[in-house]
C-alpha cells in the first residue's frame, strides 16, 4: 500500500462533543490532498490529529505502514504545519522561516541560505529583518508558509494557508506550492473553503461533516459527482431537482421531476434521486424553432425573473414551469440575448450536466451530537434551495 | 532622613574597604543562589507550565506555598541539618558560604518557579502546537515556550533575586554573621541596627538597593540583548 | 502613650525597652503581671532589642523605660539628658562558657582574666557577640584587664548577634564565649557541647540598671508609668519577685536583686 | 457633506516605511466601501486609524463633520470592528457576544435579548456556552462577527470578515450584512480580497497600493473600468493588450495593438493605452463564415493553445496570431465546440467589453518606501502576463 | 525533625490559644497589606504594563529594584517616620498593627507591581486594540487587559503575600512584637529561635506555612469561581 498517512477508527471529542470521527482515510505518499467542509466539520481537529499535534482519544495512526506511537517525536521530524491561526515566534522573520530549520540542527549555512531561498519565493526577502509579530494579515501568513516550507517536510500540512493572501498572492502561492511539491515529492494535506484552490492544488478532494469524511475522490470526480445531497450543496450545485428515474437503459436515463417536467441525463441510477446541475452548466438562447437542430437534449422553456450581476459571471433566475433554474452566464450572454425580466427562452443543458444522487431528502441521518451544528448551518442556508422549489 | 543616609552611603564606599567585601559577598552568595534557582526552577516551571497532568493543581499549590517560607524557617531548617549534631553536620558546611547559598535557593525557588509556571501557562496553547507542528523534540518544545514566555522568566529572576538580597533571617542562622567571612549586607545592616545604629544601618540599605538596582539594570540589558539576536 | 477607660481606670501603655535576655528568659513573664496588678492603669509592653537599639529607642522617646546591663552607657545616657535617672535594679553574671574538650585548659579557673589571658594565647577559637551589647561591653573590659586592648585573629570570631544565637555559634564551631548566666541556663539543654569555664570572679559581676526617659526630652513619653515602674521593680515587692525568679525552673535565681545596695 | 468619517492627509509610518498614505478619503453615511489592494497595502492600517485605535503619525480624522481628537473615547461607542485576526476574550462564546452591548452599559436583559438575537442570527446559538478560546476558525470568525455587530454601531469595521467562513456561511453572511446595514442605516467599511465580495455587499470600492487609495468609486465601476494597469491586474483582468488609439470618435475609438491587430471600444481614450479585456468577456466560436452577420465587433481568428478546468470555469488560452488572449468559458461551450488544443476558431467581444487605461507600463511612478514591496509582489504575479505576451 | 514539628504544631493549636490569637493577627496583617497591595497595585500595574510612556523604562527598574528592599531597611525607615520624634510621630502609630500593615505593605507593593506590569506586558496588544474597537473606554480597556493577565495576578497576590506573612525584619521594628498585641507568627518565631526552642519555632513555622496553603488554596478558589462565572 502506498499510503504515507493512516488513520482508522480515529476519534476525538470535546467535552462531550465528537469533533471527530473517521472511519478510515489513507493519504497517498505525494498527493496533494484537499479538506473542505462547513465551519466545524473537523477539517483542522483531522488535520492536527494527522501532524501529531492532537492525540485522538481513539484510533490508529500510521506512518508509512507502521504505527505511530512513543516515535511520534521522530515522526514528527518529517512533518511541519501551517496552522489555521499561525502563530508566529518572537522574533524577525527571518527567525521565523529559520525555525524549522534550525530544529533540524542543519549547520548555520544551511540554514541561512534555505531560509533565504524560501523568503524569496514567497515573497518576503524585503521584510526578512521586520519583527514578525507586526505584519500584516497576509504577509503573516506567507512567514507561516515559508517557515513550514523551508523544512521541506515529507508531509505538509496547510490549514486555510491562503485565507488571508491577495489574489495574486494566492495563484502565485499555488504555483509555487505545486512546483516545490512536485520537486520534492511533497505530500500536501489542504484546507480550503474555495472548490477553485481544491481544484487548483488537490489531486483528490474529501468532504467533511460533523468531525466523519462524507466523500472522497478525485478531485474533478467530487466536484462533478457529489455523493449526496450535502456534498452538492456544500460544492456549490444550486439547482436540486428532486424526481424519479422513470427509463433508465446503460449510461442514460430520464428524470420525471417531482414539479413537473423531465431531465435526460447519461448518470445511471435508479429511483428517488435529486437531479443536480450547476448553475454554470445551463446555457440561454432564443426559444427554439420548432425542429431546430441540436445536440442538446434538455431543453426546457423558461422565463427569466431576475438578474443578478455578481462579478465575472451574472446569476439569472428562470422560471421553469414548476420550478426554478439558476444559470450563472457571461456578460456576453446577457448583452447578446438583451436579456431581462420577463423574457421567454431556452435554457439547455447537456445530458451529462445532470447529476444524480440519491434523493435522502426525508431519511437524512441526523449527526450526532456536535455535528448538530453542521446540520443547522447548513440548513441556514438551505433558503436559496427552498426558493428554487416554491 | 534620607539624604543623610546617601551622603553615608556614599562616604562609606569611598572609604570602608570592608563594605565593598561585604557586597562582593552578598552578590556571590545571592547571585550562585538565583543562578541554581533559575538551573533548576525554570526547566522545572516550564514543565509543570506545559503539562496538564493529574497532580498539578496540588503541585502549584505547594509551589505557591512555598513562596510563604519564612526565611528564619528555611535557616533553622537548614541549620539543623547542617548543625554537628544533624545529620549532614559531619560535612561542615555549617556557617560557610555554601550553607547560604543552600538557604536562599530555597528561599529563591518557590518564586521563580512559581511566576515560571504561569507565565508558561499564560502563552498561548498555540505556540505548542505550532513548535511541535514543525517538528520540535519535547525539549525544543519547552525552549520554544520558553522564548514566548520571556518576559516573565526575567521578572521571575528579578524577583527571585530581590527575595534573596533581601533576606537576612536565614543567612543569619545558616551563616552566623562572622565578620569578614560570612557577613552580608543584610546581616551587617541587622548588626548596625541591633547597636542602634540607625543612620549606618539606613546607609547599608541605600547601597543594597542600589547593587540591586544596578543587578536588574544588568539583567534586562543582558535580556535586550537576548531578544535583540 | 494613649489610654483606654478600662473599669472605670483610665489604662495607659508602658512601652519597655530591654535586651532579648531579659525577655528571653521569662523574667518579665513573672514581673509584668505583678506590676498590672499593683498598678491597674498601665498596660506594660515590652520591645526586647539590642542593648544598643534600646539606648537609641529612649534616645528617639519611642519607649519610655529601658532596662539593661551596660552600665556605662546607661550613666552617659543619662548624662547626656536622655534619661532622668538610673537606678540599679539587679545583677546576675556573666559565665564563660567553653567546648567541652577545653582546648585552652581554662576550665575550672575561678580567674575570668587569666582564662581570658590564655585563650588568647593560644589562639583558642573565641566567639564575641560585636554587638556593642552590655555582654560585649563586659567581654572587652576582660580582654583589656587580659592585655589586649582589641582582639583580633582568625580566632576570634565577631558574629554581630544576639546572646543566644551566639551560644549556638560557640555550640557549632567549638567556641569559647563569655555569656550571661540568664541565657546560658534558658539554652544549656541545646548546647551539649558547651559547658561553664569560669563563674563567679568578681569581674564577671553584670548589673542591670532601669532608666525613664527624660521627660524634658521626651514629653510624650509616659514618664509617670515609667516612674512607677521603676520604683516598683525597686520596690520590695518587685525585689522579691525578681529574687525568687527561675529557682523552680533552674534550681537556682537567675537574678540577684540589688536595688537597695 | 453627507460624509460619516473622512480622513485628510493622513500618514502613518512604522520603523520608517510607509503604511498609510490617504490624501484624503470621505465615507458617506450608511454606506458600505469596500477596502481591496495586494497585502502589505495598508488596508488593516487605514481601518485600524479610522477606526481610532490606531493614531496616525500626521492628519485629521473627523466624524460627522468634526474632529476627533479628545473625544476618540466617546465616538468610538458609535463604532465596533472585527480585526483580521479577532481577539477572543476569555469566557463563553455568550460572553464575548455580550462584550460591546455590557461596555456600553446596557441593562442586563437588553444585553441578554440582543446578544441571543445576534448570535441566533450568526449560528452561534448551539455554541453560547462553550470557551470562545476553543472554536474552530469559522466558528471564532462568527463570535467575533456577532460582537461587533450586537451593538449596532454606527459605522461597523470588517477586516476580512469571511476569510474563514464556508461558502455558504460567508453567503449568508453577506444577505444577512445588507440586511442588518440597511436595516440600522450602518456604514460599514469591509476589508476583502475577493471582488465577489466586494461587489455582493459594497456599494463603493476603494483600491490601495502602498498605503495610498489608487481608485475609488462605485463597485460596478472600479470593476468595469480600473483606472490603470495595476487596478485593472489587481481586479482580475487577465487580458491587457498595449497599443495606440488610431481613430477615436465620440465614445468610440479604434485601437491598434503593438503585437498587431485591432481592437474597436466605445471606451474613449487618446495616445498609448492598454485595452483591458476580461476573460470572461470574450466568447468563443466556429470560425466565422465570411458574411455573417453579428452584432460583434471584435472578432478574431484564434487558435486554441490549452484548455484548463479550474472550477466552474474552463480557462482557455488562444493564440491571436501576434499576443495571447484568454477565455474563462462554462463547460457548455467547451463541449458543443469540442474544444481541443490546435483547433482554430473565432474569439469576439462586444465593444463595450474593452476597456482602455493609460499605458503606464514604462513611467509607472516607483511607489516610495515600503510600498516597493507591493511593486515586488505584484511584479511576482505577472509572470502570467508575462506569459501571455512572449 | 520534620515529624516531631507538627506534632508539636498540632499540639500547640489544639492546646494553646494564644497560637490561634497569633495566627488570627498574622492574617489580619498580612491580608490587609496585600489587599491595600492589590487596590494600589493592581491598577497602577495595568497602567505601566498597558502605557508605553518615555520613563517606562525607569520606573520598571525602579519597581523591580523595589522587590530587593530589605524588610529590615523598610522597618527602619518607617520607624523613623513614626517614630516620636519622626516627622509623624504625633499620629501615635508606631508599634500598631497599622504601622505593621503600613510596613508590609511597602514590601509587597513592588512584587505585586512588577509581576503585574509584566503580566500585562505579556498579553498580546490585540486585546486593547479589540476593546478600544468595540468602544471601550480608558478604564474598560484596562479592565480588559486585566482580565485577560487574571493568571498573572494571582501569582502577583500570591508572590506578595508570601512575601509578607513570612518576613519579619519590618514587624519586628515597626510592631515591637508585643505580646498580645503586635505578635505575629513570624515574629514569635523569631523569639522562639532567639530562645533556642528550635523545634517550637519550627512547629510555629509549620503552621505559618500551613496558614499561607490554605489562604493560597482559597484565592485559588475565588479566582476559579470568578473564572467559571
Ligand atoms: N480545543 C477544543 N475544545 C473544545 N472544542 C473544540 C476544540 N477544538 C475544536 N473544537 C470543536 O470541534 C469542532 C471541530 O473543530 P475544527 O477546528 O476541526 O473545525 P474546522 O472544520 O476546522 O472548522 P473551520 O472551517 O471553522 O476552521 C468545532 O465545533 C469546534 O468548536
Ligand atoms: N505594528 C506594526 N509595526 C510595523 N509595521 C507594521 C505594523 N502594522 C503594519 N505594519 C506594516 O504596514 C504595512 C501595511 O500593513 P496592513 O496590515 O495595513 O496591510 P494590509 O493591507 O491589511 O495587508 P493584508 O492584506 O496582508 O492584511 C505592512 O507592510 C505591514 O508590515
Ligand atoms: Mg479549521
Ligand atoms: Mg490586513
Amino acid at each position: 500500500m502506498n499510503a504515507i498517512l493512516e488513520v482508522q477508527r480515529v476519534k476525538r471529542r470535546y467535552n462531550g462533543g465528537m469533533a471527530l470521527a473517521v472511519e478510515h482515510l489513507a493519504v497517498r505518499r505525494g498527493e496533494t490532498l484537499c479538506l473542505m467542509g462547513p465551519n466545524g466539520a473537523g477539517k483542522s481537529t483531522l488535520v492536527r490529529v494527522l501532524n501529531l499535534v492532537e492525540e485522538p482519544d481513539e484510533g490508529r495512526i500510521s506512518f508509512k505502514g507502521s504505527a505511530v506511537g512513543a516515535r511520534a517525536g521522530n515522526v514528527r521530524r518529517s512533518m511541519a504545519g501551517v496552522f489555521q491561526r499561525p502563530y508566529l515566534f518572537r522574533g524577525s522573520v527571518a527567525d521565523n522561516v529559520a525555525y524549522g530549520l534550525r530544529l533540524r540542527r542543519l549547520d548555520r549555512r544551511e540554514v541561512e541560505r534555505r531560509a533565504a531561498g524560501t523568503m524569496e519565493l514567497l515573497g518576503l526577502t524585503a521584510l526578512a529583518d521586520h519583527d514578525a509579530r507586526r505584519l500584516s494579515g497576509g504577509e503573516a501568513q506567507r512567514v507561516a508558509l515559508a517557515r513550514a516550507i523551508a523544512v521541506r517536510p515529507e508531509v505538509l500540512f496547510l490549514d486555510e494557508p491562503a485565507a488571508n493572501l491577495d489574489p495574486h498572492a494566492r495563484v502565485s502561492f499555488h504555483a509555487d506550492l505545486r512546483r516545490v511539491a512536485s520537486r520534492d515529492d511533497t505530500t500536501v494535506i489542504y484546507v480550503t473553503h474555495s472548490i477553485e484552490e481544491a481544484l487548483a492544488t488537490g489531486d483528490r478532494i474529501a468532504i467533511m461533516r460533523g468531525g466523519a469524511i462524507r466523500q472522497l475522490g478525485d478531485a474533478a470526480d467530487v466536484f462533478h459527482h457529489p455523493a449526496d445531497r450535502f456534498c452538492a450543496r456544500f460544492l456549490g450545485c444550486e439547482n436540486l431537482l428532486p424526481g424519479r428515474v422513470r427509463e433508465s437503459a446503460a449510461g442514460a436515463a430520464m428524470v420525471e421531476l417531482d414539479r413537473g417536467g423531465r431531465l435526460y441525463t447519461t448518470a445511471g441510477r435508479q429511483g428517488r434521486v435529486l437531479a443536480c446541475i450547476r448553475s454554470e452548466e445551463v446555457t440561454l438562447h432564443h426559444p427554439s424553432l420548432p425542429g431546430e437542430l441540436s445536440r442538446t437534449a434538455n431543453r426546457l422553456a423558461a422565463v427569466v425573473r431576475q438578474v443578478v450581476a455578481t462579478g465575472p459571471l451574472h446569476e439569472v433566475l428562470l422560471d421553469c414551469a414548476g420550478f426554478e433554474l439558476k444559470a450563472r452566464v457571461a456578460r456576453p450572454v446577457i448583452l447578446d440575448l438583451g436579456l431581462e425580466p420577463g423574457q421567454a427562452l431556452e435554457a439547455r443543458f447537456d445530458e451529462s450536466a445532470v447529476h444524480l444522487v440519491a434523493d435522502d431528502e426525508w431519511q437524512e441521518p441526523e449527526a450526532p451530537g456536535r455535528c448538530s451544528r453542521g446540520v443547522l448551518l447548513g440548513e441556514a442556508f438551505a433558503g436559496g434551495e427552498v426558493r428554487s422549489r416554491d | 532622613m534620607i539624604g543623610e543616609s546617601i551622603r553615608q552611603a556614599v562616604e562609606l564606599l569611598l572609604t570602608d574597604g570592608e563594605v565593598w567585601s561585604i557586597i562582593l559577598r552578598s552578590l556571590q552568595v545571592s547571585g550562585l543562589a538565583v543562578l541554581f534557582g533559575c538551573l533548576l526552577g525554570i526547566p522545572l516551571g516550564v514543565l509543570v507550565g506545559i503539562h496538564r497532568f493529574r497532580a498539578r493543581g496540588a503541585v502549584v499549590a505547594v509551589i505557591n506555598t512555598g513562596m510563604a517560607l519564612p526565611p528564619v524557617v528555611v535557616g533553622l531548617f537548614i541549620f539543623m541539618l547542617l548543625s554537628r549534631s544533624g545529620p549532614f553536620g559531619s560535612l561542615h558546611l555549617l556557617y560557610t558560604k555554601q550553607a547560604m547559598v543552600a538557604a536562599q535557593l530555597v528561599l529563591a525557588l518557590p518564586l521563580i518557579l512559581g511566576i515560571t509556571v504561569s507565565g508558561i501557562g499564560a502563552i498561548p496553547r498555540e505556540v505548542l502546537d505550532q513548535a511541535r507542528s514543525l517538528g520540535a523534540s519535547r525539549w525544543q518544545t519547552a525552549m520554544a515556550a520558553l522564548g514566548e514566555a520571556r518576559p516573565m522568566l526575567i521578572v521571575a529572576v528579578i524577583a527571585g533575586f530581590g527575595r534573596i538580597i533581601a533576606e537576612v533571617g536565614a543567612v543569619m542562622i545558616v551563616g552566623g554573621n562572622f565578620h569578614g567571612d560570612t557577613q552580608v549586607m543584610t546581616t551587617a545592616i541587622m548588626e548596625e541596627v541591633r547597636k542602634g545604629n540607625f543612620s549606618l544601618a539606613l546607609a547599608l540599605g541605600v547601597i543594597l538597593l542600589t547593587i540591586a538596582f544596578s543587578a536588574n539594570g544588568v539583567m534586562a540589558r543582558l535580556e535586550q540583548r537576548a531578544m535583540a539576536s | 502613650g494613649g489610654g483606654t477607660e478600662t473599669a472605670g481606670v483610665e489604662v495607659s501603655d508602658l512601652i519597655v525597652a530591654s535586651t532579648t535576655s531579659t525577655q528571653d528568659s521569662g523574667l518579665f513573664d513573672e514581673l509584668l503581671p505583678a506590676f498590672e496588678a499593683a498598678n491597674p492603669g498601665y498596660r506594660v509592653k515590652v520591645n526586647a532589642v539590642g542593648t544598643g537599639e534600646a539606648l537609641k529607642l529612649g534616645e528617639k522617646c519611642d519607649v519610655d523605660v529601658v532596662l539593661v546591663h551596660a552600665p556605662d552607657s546607661e550613666k552617659k545616657f543619662v548624662a547626656d539628658g536622655f534619661g532622668s535617672e538610673r537606678r540599679e535594679v539587679m545583677y546576675n553574671d556573666f559565665v564563660l562558657v567553653g567546648p567541652v574538650e577545653d582546648p585552652a585548659g581554662v576550665a575550672g579557673g575561678a580567674d575570668a582574666v587569666a582564662a581570658f589571658t590564655r585563650i588568647a594565647a593560644d589562639q583558642a577559637p573565641f566567639v564575641t557577640r560585636g554587638d556593642d551589647s552590655g555582654t560585649h561591653k563586659a567581654e572587652l573590659k576582660l580582654w583589656k584587664k587580659a592585655g589586649l586592648e582589641s582582639p583580633a585573629g582568625d580566632w576570634y570570631r565577631n558574629v554581630g548577634q544576639g546572646m543566644g544565637a551566639t551560644l549556638t555559634i560557640a555550640n557549632e564551631t567549638g567556641g569559647y564565649v563569655l555569656a550571661d548566666r540568664g541565657t546560658w541556663l534558658s539554652m544549656k539543654e541545646n548546647l551539649p557541647g558547651l559547658m561553664i569555664m569560669v563563674e563567679g570572679d568578681a569581674a564577671l559581676f553584670n548589673q542591670y540598671g532601669v532608666i525613664p526617659v527624660s521627660p524634658a526630652k521626651c514629653p510624650e513619653a509616659n514618664s509617670e508609668g515609667a516612674v512607677a515602674f521603676m520604683e516598683w521593680l525597686v520596690s520590695d515587692e518587685g525585689q522579691e519577685l525578681i529574687a525568687g525568679y527561675g529557682v523552680d525552673r533552674y534550681g537556682q535565681a537567675l537574678f540577684v536583686p540589688n536595688a537597695a545596695g
